[in-house]
């Protein structure tokens, strides 16, 4: 199995979310992050002078899922998260040794 | 005793109170980390606690007691001798309510000090400074200009605090703020205000509120505290317009803090003239005071590289001067101001008006720098850079001030 | 002059701007997304600083002065001619603070319009709108309505601004709203309120400075205040109740926000007839107040598909003008009411509600939509796509409103 | 009529109302889980909507009507009989301002009780109880002590409530924590204020509204308000500086929960005495309040482990309480008191009352129990496990407090 | 070593902190998170519409241990998490690869 | 690849960033945690109470980089986020199996 980091705009989550769905995923963990890169946050302005502000908002968004559908997984992320300007983020494919559902302790793939 | 001049200084005690619970703390902690908001609060709050019993026990009779030209003496402490019935002399209202209204003067004017040097100042230092200098420093100077004293008896004019509050703390703030030294990462790496949404609220509490402080200056419900309440309001709008204006200009950028502290420039530099100008006084003064104060703001910081945190010296110190300063020139009747008292020309005026600042400016950065050198021989001044770094709410009160986890 | 009601307006007059600041401002600016909280702040803030000073320049003169049955000249521009000891005609007051009550509520009026807007329109339009509106639409009808002006001669009977103020913003705001067109995702990805306690705290301000705006409006500290204070609080709690059970009944529960809502429902209902009816009108009225509004809320958004974001139409425009409708019945002392004009019956009584609810709203509707077409062809009107993905706070006042990392 | 007395009076009955709403709203919001702060908002608002309405269909007659020594009867039902021009007997007042007045009383004082059960209580009891305990328990105490009943010929010394509100409200709390239960987890897993801030702007909007609850209660703007105010305002002072020190004594630290909580011992410990004593008293009562009322909150909860979860009885009650004791021995002309009623010694003082509390809290406490037992078969009185788990917003009201994804 | 991630119920975290403890772990990172899967939000009100609210409040629990104890840490988190309920949660295993205490510099297992 | 997951003094945040710019890394997500370990939370008191935290606030750090800087990252984070006291931090190293860059597609290291 994969473990998918997804760092995304965010406001493209929900589109995320639905283009996951396209794929057979229905299962998803969020949380807001702050991220540093080539896109450079905006300035604020404070009695008279200017900050710099060196991390963005940013989403994301952490996806367990079988081998199989890994790479339409990514591809999914992808399409949907992208709005062709610096910032939209990367896709990070880790490798998933097991997983277990609390409720009922299956594991592995029928876990998710 | 007159009822309705009663009724507008008891709703003007609880509007003055207002300025300070919740009002400037809020201004004022929304402006700070998140780590120090419950810190700045308690500041606030601790200083309104104390020093109101300090004001029962003897500062109100050093400022409104008989005594002589430079101080009222020890008689009225513990209100001594004033019962229900006592109606303060000069005045048609009850000794007790006048009591309250100036006590709520001597409540926001240390806390206006707290901006000066938050998230990094010991808590005992806050409440013990705070307590000697109203008693040494704030006192006489409300004795000289409101109690009779002589700087009143040269003719200084100034209605609602401009040198007797704002000067006051604006220079004490200074002083403090040198001695204290920078915040860690002062002046490039501090972090923008962690709300500038409860700064809002406390900014329009001020505004709120003020009109108690200069309006309940006439100490009467009639055409002078309607013309103080207009005045007043024109020079807060007018100091919005032009601190956002001057932002605009270099950042092409209105910021919500911006304008509040243009309101607030606004209303200090209106505050000793608020009982002498018209209308064209009030826009006139508001507009100078949100531009000088923001030009101020920036050289102390920028220029000196003073960490007077929050700007009260170059806000409050700076526009209560301003204020007094063009007080001389808008009494005039001809620039719609109520006229210059008999026997006074502009120019006497202007050098009387210049003569208070100077006088109260001294007095205060002195003796707060004598105050502070002898308290921190006995009280903790400034916190341990860890403490400095986590922040003052946890370690000095035992609490954090959002709890999501 | 009458101190004791010259204390009750000083009072009223600070109970008034508290409405618009902060509490319209935190009222609003808690229903929006957390990214856009401090653009609504300022909205308002901007808005009261800005109609103060044109209050002061043309639109008082414009509403209050001399002149004729359609407008007051401009006399009195900058209170020329008025003084410290100038009485307005026909009260008991300082022309000063008459001048500065009625200037609360022409800082209030455009600041409901906010509500239709926020999100996506420009701080530029804003303020350039709100400026315009107050002098050619606000200050006529202020005139003919209290100023001496044609339809006070007709006989209309609006206390405190049903259609002065609720009526001439909701219909303003619901063209702005068709004007400005939908945010990105309404109706059906809108985000729920960032704050509802934002928009509680907000709401019981309001509620607190309505008092000042109903009851102050008796001009005087008498029976009729004290009416007025009543039928207005009866009302407000029956618009809470009438809300929360319209909510009961469809979602088996109520919430805060809805709660709020009927308040305010019931407050603008009340707004107009709060000098007219007894106790059991207020509680009809806002009991009416509250299920009209909440049907009109759903309707203008979820059928007509308008996103006028926090309801001004629905809320205000509709309350406003119901209430000024039912006090021609609500007014008869048969009902508790003060009774009718002599001359009059309920039905002519009526026939002149509807007729200034009609031609207010003709008014305000069309000048509202000349105003805005002319001025976007100068002033940026909405911003761009990415700005209101990403929250205007930052790009349009380069602040944040919460900074916790 | 007298227009001073009811300009302030018009004043004072906004500054109550907002010790409610949003005073006292935000100060017990601050104090639990972030998941429950709109729930505890929602209780104090409904309780002012319904209540308000009650307040006008019956309970102001229960209260204030003619009837006999022991209840007003039904004659004033729906303000019957009550005119523009109706001035309250005994008063200056016009009626409906008294009635208006006397209103925010009985809202705050249901509202208190809220402090007992947050996090846990269905919000359909909360309301319900709220408007039976207003009818029931409220009024006719209101009636022996203000409205001519047998404890007021007894000559009970209850200037502002300290039994009619602090002591009704206390034991009721105590009755329906114990009979509601613990919350899930107390008292060790207890989670810290979720927002102390909150709770600070509260306690300020508490600290200013109760000049409107104290010096209010003089009905009149003269030196009896003056001296109330007064001694309300250091008596606030002083219980804070009595927490803090308890506090920095026992942790070293001074929390700003603390100090606000602390004046709220010291402001309900004043109330019954506002009216009788001297400055001296104030600061008295204030102290003793603050310590007294730290120890209790302890032994309630570490003790007897009772989870009246904000502190109602051992803030409100035991500080009311003490408050009526200590106003027989400080109203002594001897301490700066306004002297004891002829005919009476302290010891006689003493002993009304002691019989005074008594009665009311065995009153309070019994028909508590009698309503609540009766109220829990028809209506829910505590939530589901798992909804305490989550938090009463999502599951009571449909919202969440704080939006940021 | 193992890396192990639990996305659980808020109101379970000190339950699982307990259960790791008597398997030996004293050390974990959490943080709030929003899930997605079986378990729907509950709907919010607002002037008349209803929202469904797509995402839950979860905690998620960061877990780096010796290989040796990653089942018995799985397993402790599966009971103190579980409530039998729709969405108690997941644990996913991950392999590490090292871990450094940045006070000492220790790496590996004596790290943690 | 490596996926290095550092926790760290909240107020270390920028010297990091700083010395892992040094060795050439300009990205990085980074996110508010609650930690718990050797280092214990400070008490809270509350109306006469005292009551321990168990979690202090510490920030995540999550850096995707190439295998050759992944020890000279690990050291710079070391040494940026060092401040001899309990609680410093850990810093873990996975393994990542592919990285994408949303906007352009790009993949493996040059995504980074
Ligand atoms: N090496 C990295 N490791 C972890 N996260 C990264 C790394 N580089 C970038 N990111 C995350 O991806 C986001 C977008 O990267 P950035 O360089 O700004 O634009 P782009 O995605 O177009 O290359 C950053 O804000 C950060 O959160
Ligand atoms: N495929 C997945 N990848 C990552 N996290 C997931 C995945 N599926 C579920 N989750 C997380 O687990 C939580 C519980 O899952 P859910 O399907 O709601 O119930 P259950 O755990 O009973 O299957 C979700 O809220 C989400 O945070
Ligand atoms: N086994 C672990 N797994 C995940 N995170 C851990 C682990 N042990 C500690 N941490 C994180 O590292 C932080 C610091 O660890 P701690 O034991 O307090 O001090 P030190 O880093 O000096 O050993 C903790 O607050 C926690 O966030």
């Amino acid at each position: 199995m994969k473990f998918i980091v997804a760092i995304i705009k965010p406001h493209k989550l929900d589109d995320v979310r639905e283009a996951l769905a396209t794929v057979g995923i229905e299962g998803m963990t969020a949380s807001e992050v702050k991220g540093y890169g080539r896109q450079k946050g905006q300035t604020e302005i404070y009695r008279g002078a200017e900050y710099q502000v060196n991390f963005v908002p940013k989403m994301k968004i952490e996806i367990a899922c079988d081998d199989g559908v890994a790479d339409r997984a990514v591809e999914a992320i992808r399409n949907a998260a992208n709005t062709e300007k610096i910032g939209d983020g990367k896709i990070f494919v880790l490798n998933l040794e097991n997983a277990v559902r609390v409720r009922t302790g299956e594991t592995g793939a029928s876990a998710l | 005793m007159n009822g309705a001049d009663t009724a507008w200084i008891l709703t003007s005690t609880a509007l003055v109170l207002f300025m300070t619970l919740p009002g400037l703390a809020l201004f004022y902690a929304g402006l700070v980390r998140a780590q120090n908001v419950l810190s700045v609060l308690m500041n606030c709050f601790a200083i309104a606690a104390t020093v109101s019993v300090v004001w029962l026990v003897v500062a109100y009779s050093i400022a409104f007691g008989e005594g002589n030209a430079w101080w009222g003496g020890l008689g009225t402490s513990f209100l001594s001798g004033v019962g229900l019935d006592t109606i303060r002399a000069d005045t048609t209202l009850p000794e007790t309510l006048f009591f309250m209204f100036q006590m709520t003067f001597a409540i926001i004017t240390p806390a206006l000090i707290v901006g000066a040097y938050v998230e990094r100042i010991h808590f005992a230092f806050v409440v013990a400074f705070s307590l000697v200098w109203v008693v040494i420093v704030y006192a006489p100077v409300v004795h000289w200009v409101w109690g009779g004293g002589f700087l009143s008896e040269m003719g200084l004019i100034d209605f609602a605090g401009g040198v007797v509050v704002h000067v006051t703390a604006g220079v004490s703030a200074l002083v403090l703020a040198i001695m204290l030294g920078k915040r860690r990462g002062f002046p490039n790496e501090i972090q923008p205000p962690h709300n500038p949404g409860m700064v809002m609220i406390g900014a329009s509490m001020l505004w709120i509120g003020w009109f108690g402080f200069n309006a309940g200056s006439a100490l009467a419900a009639d055409g002078a505290a309607g013309m103080a309440m207009t005045v007043t309001h024109i020079s807060a709008a007018a100091g919005v317009i032009a601190w956002s204006a001057m932002e605009l200009m270099k950042y092409r950028k209105a910021s919500l803090v911006g304008a509040v502290t243009g309101m607030v420039a606004g209303l200090a530099t209106i505050t000793p003239a608020s009982g002498s100008v018209g209308p064209i006084g009030g826009l006139v003064l508001g507009l100078a005071g949100g531009i000088v104060c923001f030009t101020i703001t920036q050289f102390v910081k920028q220029r000196l590289k003073i960490d007077d945190s929050l700007d009260v010296f170059a806000v409050h110190g700076i526009g209560g001067a301003l204020g007094t300063l063009l007080a001389a020139i808008f009494v005039s009747a001809a620039l719609g101001g109520a006229g210059l008292a008999e026997g006074m020309d502009t120019g006497s005026q202007l050098g009387v008006q210049a003569l208070g600042v100077v006088v109260v400016a001294i007095w205060s950065g002195v003796l707060t720098f004598v105050i502070a050198t002898v308290l921190k021989m006995f009280v903790p001044f400034r916190v341990k850079l860890e403490t400095e770094v986590q922040g003052l709410d946890l370690a000095m009160h035992g609490e954090r001030g959002y709890h999501n986890l």
